[in-house]
Parts: structure tokens; C-alpha cells; sequence
């Protein structure tokens, strides 16, 4: 049981309308302390977590992207984002928030996290993992 | 006008919650009489008094019994889901033996009935829910 | 007898706002508020049906949509932007509302 | 205000997954005391909350279901069904629970409440009510 | 490396259904629960989209058909129906879980 | 096998709550060892002993409790999902200087790192939820 697994985030859900992706987002803060191999999938709605430019002022709720954005310090370093789900919905890669990471490997270059996936490719990842979180 | 706001999700799950809150500041910042705001389902939970929210977050529950307090409006808690989901005030809390209770300053515990006068007595209804 | 539709419901994620568009009538007014809002943003599918609708004002909440970045630039043309005051004036100037839960 | 107000019950959603449902199902109960003009509309997956045949032992849960044959028993009279949202889920007037009401009228003949609409219909149903309560 | 995908939401409602038949592999199963189990109703638009799938098992769970008037005879063919116990051996006979909440 | 569940709604407003409990049971009735049950999100609302719900209804709190007892199952509430909604037990009480607490017997609160030991842990994990 001292094996690291593959612990996969699947994130389903919008931002804002119910507390899923902010709760969804703890998990991932909390579970980085404890040297698993993680990834984070976003797809369908929840790749409206990942959009940028968020100002909650007006809602008079917790603005959270930061914590997004900080997810390369915790050492995440995958996050797959579906291609067909940003297109549906109008948006791409540009639409997003910058999420990077160091690699220890490139003499800490500062890389992307963010990987665009195909919804094929997106069903080999959850297929691939140990065990998935899904939100 | 004479308003009415119906909440049917609790807080923090749902922005039902927020949205409603939000509503009503407005509709007394435009001088709207607000009748009544009634919680029913999971909304009874947003009147727990029990409630600790981070501190950088919103404190769902005090901005209800402030604004109430403020203006003197009628938040109503259904007796029959609040009981469902564990909401209680002291008499309800003796009535069945519990040894706690929990209803937050500016809620009231009452019957489905008042959502019918809701219904009946004010100009508007609005519901907030899932 | 002018409605006032609210639609809190993500278009990507729920019949919600196509089932409401199907019930409106000449005059009524659609309100898109918490993930309703998505079905603004241009080039998305959703924004494709709103863009079918004749005849009704189509509106979205400030607050939501500022809260999920979606900016002026990024939403289709004909929806008016307004916030909880003009929620408040959008429900007292229709009869009534129906909320599509 | 002594006046009677059309109120109208919008019912979209499945039972048993959530309490929404049940839940309205209460409020129409309390509220035919009140002597106001009341109508149910069921539409989308509220269709499937008059399907015939329930079950809930298996599921442990209450079988809410006689107390909706009762509410003619609570002087409702008007009960909404909107044909294409049965017609989308392979259903017909046939799958639904009987619902009756007393004619006074009509030397107490027991008539059906149940009145199939089209869309077109339910949305005239709803322009026409005084108050709407959604669930 | 087989999965079991539950899905428990209308298919009339939501887009989970479609979504996790966009995402299955070959040998995977989907088993349906709570309103997820509209999906198998003969002669419902959701059946023909279920029934279109090749190479994956469908199953559903008696106690959430049973709760909702839905008899063998209303159901298409080519679903198993589980019960309780049935779900728990589909868990542990796969080698995760994947809800689409 | 070693199951670990996670439920994320609360009681009788969603099914999955039912859902759980009715897997957990037969999980436990085929021999598998259920290694711990997290309640997140609404889900922590399962967990207050003040539900009183209709004497013709199931006791959808009793019942865990019940069946943390006779198996011995670790039924784990997430403090910080618990604070925001009002779920105290004792010593979560005492530290917000709140006057009634409200958490069930069975149930214990606890960190979101009990919900990752248990994906380290176990076999398989179940989410339950909206």
C-alpha cells in the first residue's frame, strides 16, 4: 500500500452555481501533501473553472481562482482540459487562466500545466487512473 | 411593491442562496415591502445559527438575521423540512425531546401555510432554488 | 399578462433553458441568472438558440456573469446586463415570474 | 386582496432523486385549505412524477404516491400534463395514476383531473395564472 | 483496466448520460441508478441513444426502477437489472469508478 | 475488498444519500470491508442527531448511526464542509464559542486527509452525490 497511485480529479461542474468545484478544489490542496501521482480532468461544464478573469465583488462570494492559479506550487502538474467541451461552449485555450509548474527535470523551467486533450484521449486518462475523485 | 421570496436550497451547496439574499437587498434598496422570505427544502438550512464559515467568506446565516433585524423582515423556516433536516428552535427542541437546538436570531419556525399567504397577500413571488 | 422567466441552469448542462424557450410568449422577458449566464457567450452552442428567439428580451445578471469572466466582449449581441436593482425592476414590471428550477 | 388568485403549481422535476417533488406535493396539500383558485402543470421530467406502479420498498424510502390520487379528495380539479414531455420519454396517459375530483356540478359524477396539453397549451396555462410556484 | 460509470441523473435533464457514453472504452459497464433509470423506458428518446451503444454493458438498479413505476415491460431489452448487492459486485469486479455526478 | 464511500448531499433533499446507505449495507452483507464512509459537501448534513422526520419515513441519520455501530464503521465528517454548514461536535463548539453542538453519535469530524488516506487505502471508492 506504500505504492504511489494515480489519483485523478474529474471536475464536471461550473464554478459558482453550487460549491462542487470550490470543495473539489480543497481536496486537490489538502491531497498534494500526500506524494500520490495526481492529475486534474476538466470537462463538460467544469472547464468553466478554468476560465479567466473572475471578479465575485459584485456576487459577494469568495473569489477562489487564485487558488487554481497556485496548484503548480502544491506540484500539479497535469491538468488535462477537454478540447470538445471548450468548443461547445464557445471558448479556447486562450480563454483560460495560466496554471504552470517548475520542472525539476529542465532545471526548473517554468512549463504550462494545462493540456489540452481530445474527449478520446480524455477517456484514456480516466482509464489509466487508480483511483478517480469525481465532482 | 409587496414582495415575496421563496429560498429552496441551503448555503454555501447552491447559489440559490446567495442570489436570494442579493435579491432582497435590492428590492428594499428600491423600496419594495418585503412580506415575507420563506426557506423551505434544504433552504431551512441557511437559518443555523450553528454555522462557521471561513473568515474570508461570506457568513451566510448573520447577513439573513442582520438584514432582518434591519428591517424588520419575516424570514419563515418550514416547520415540516426544517424538522426533516435537523433545524430546530426551543420549542420544537422540547417538543421532541432533542437535548440542542439551533435556529439563528431572526428566523421563525412556522407551517406551510405561510407560503400560501405569501402567495395570496403580495403582488410578486419569487423562487430561488435548484 | 407579461412573464418574467428565470433561468439558473448552465444550457451545457440541462434542458433547462430550451424547455423555457418553448413556453415563452410575445412580450416575456427571459432572465439568465447563475450558471444560466453561460448560454451568452459567443460562438458557444447555447448562444445559437438564444439567438433564435424573437420577440422576447432576453437579460443576464451582472453579478454571474462578472463572477465567471465572461466580459462584454465575450457575449453575443441583444442581451441586456443587469444587476440585482434591475432584477428587482424586471420582476415588478412583468405580472409575474415563473423561476425554471 | 379577498379576491381568489389563480395559483398554478409548475412541476419539472423526477421523483425520488431529489425532494423537490414531495416537497411541492406539501405545499399543494396545505394550500388547498386556503380556497384559492389551484391547477398543477406537470411538465419535463414532472411527467414522470404521475407514472403508476411505484415501488419504493426496495428503496426504503416513503411511497408518496396515493397522495396524489387524494388531491381530488383536497378539491383539485386541474391537473396539467404536457403531452410532448410524455412523448419525449416514450410515455402515454395511459402510464399515469387515475386522478379524480367530484363534479358538483354534474350530480357528483367522478370525472378525470388529469387534462393532456400541448406545449403550446402549458404555456398559455402559464401566462393565464396569477401566481406561479415553481419547483 | 475495466471501468464502472454510474450515472444518476435523467437523461431528459441533464447531459450525463450522453457525456459518459462520449467517454466509455470497450468492456466498460454503466450502471444506471436513482433518475438515471428514465434512460431505459421503451420508446423514450433516451432509449435510442442507450441502445446505440456497442461493446459496453448497461445495467440499472432495481430498487430506483421499482420506485419509479418502471416494470420490464416499459424497459428496453438489453439491460440488466441489479440490485443492491449487484451494485457492490460491479464495483468490486471493475477496477474503479468513475460517477458522473 | 476495502470499500471507501464518499456521500455529498445531504438527507431527503437527495437521493444519494439513500443511495449510499443502501450500498454500504449490502457491501457489508457480501463480506467486503467498508474501510470508511466520508461525508463532504451537503453530505455533512447528514450527521446532526436533531433530524426528526416523519414517523412513516426512514431516520435517515438514525440509521448510520445504527449501522456505525453494529459494523464498527468509521463515519468521517469534513470539519471544513461542517463549519460552513453548522455541524459541531463538542470540541468544534467549545472552539467557535458556540453554545449547542449537534453532530450524531458514529459520526466523527475530521480532515480532508481522511478522505485521500482512504483513496490510498482502499480498493475502490463510491461517490454518491448531486
Amino acid at each position: 500500500m506504500s505504492d504511489v497511485k494515480k489519483f485523478l480529479y474529474v471536475n464536471r461542474k461550473a464554478p459558482h452555481g453550487t460549491i462542487y468545484a470550490l470543495e473539489s478544489l480543497e481536496v486537490v490542496l489538502i491531497g498534494a501533501a500526500f506524494e500520490q501521482d495526481v492529475a486534474l480532468a476538466f470537462l463538460d461544464d467544469g472547464v468553466f473553472q478554468l476560465v479567466k478573469g473572475w471578479d465575485t465583488s459584485e456576487l459577494g462570494a469568495k473569489n477562489f481562482q487564485p487558488a487554481y492559479t497556485a496548484l503548480g506550487d502544491y506540484d500539479v502538474q497535469k491538468v488535462y482540459v477537454e478540447r470538445e467541451s471548450l468548443e461547445e461552449r464557445g471558448l479556447s485555450e486562450d480563454d483560460l487562466i495560466e496554471m504552470t509548474y517548475e520542472d525539476e527535470d529542465d532545471d526548473f523551467a517554468e512549463k504550462s500545466s494545462i493540456r489540452i486533450v481530445s474527449r478520446e484521449e480524455m477517456a484514456k486518462i480516466m482509464a489509466d487512473a487508480d483511483v478517480i475523485l469525481s465532482f | 411593491m409587496k414582495l415575496g421570496i421563496v429560498v429552496l436550497e441551503g448555503p454555501y451547496q447552491h447559489e440559490a442562496s446567495d442570489t436570494a439574499y442579493n435579491f432582497t437587498v435590492a428590492a428594499l434598496e428600491k423600496g419594495h415591502e418585503v412580506f415575507r422570505v420563506f426557506f423551505y427544502h434544504d433552504g431551512v438550512n441557511n437559518a443555523t445559527r450553528l454555522m462557521v464559515p471561513p473568515q474570508d467568506d461570506r457568513h451566510i446565516q448573520k447577513r439573513w438575521s442582520e438584514l432582518a433585524e434591519k428591517h424588520n423582515l419575516d424570514l419563515v423556516v418550514c416547520v415540516a423540512a426544517a424538522q426533516r433536516r435537523g433545524i430546530l428552535d426551543e420549542d420544537e427542541m422540547k417538543r421532541h425531546g432533542k437535548d440542542a437546538n439551533n435556529i439563528a436570531p431572526g428566523f421563525r419556525i412556522s407551517g406551510l401555510g405561510q407560503l400560501i399567504e405569501a402567495g395570496i397577500q403580495c403582488d410578486r413571488l419569487v423562487f430561488f432554488g435548484d | 399578462m407579461a412573464l418574467l422567466h428565470t433561468v439558473n441552469k448552465s444550457p451545457y448542462e440541462r434542458n433547462t433553458l430550451e424547455s423555457c424557450l418553448n413556453h415563452v410568449q410575445e412580450g416575456d422577458t427571459v432572465l439568465l441568472i447563475e450558471d444560466g449566464v453561460y448560454a451568452v457567450i459567443k460562438g458557444g452552442r447555447a448562444a445559437d438558440v438564444l439567438a433564435s428567439v424573437k420577440g422576447v428580451k432576453i437579460a443576464a445578471l451582472s453579478a454571474d456573469l462578472k463572477a465567471r469572466g465572461i466580459t462584454a466582449d465575450k457575449m453575443i449581441d441583444g442581451v441586456e446586463v443587469v444587476d440585482y436593482g434591475g432584477f428587482v425592476d424586471l420582476v415588478t414590471s412583468n405580472d409575474k415570474v415563473q423561476a425554471w428550477l
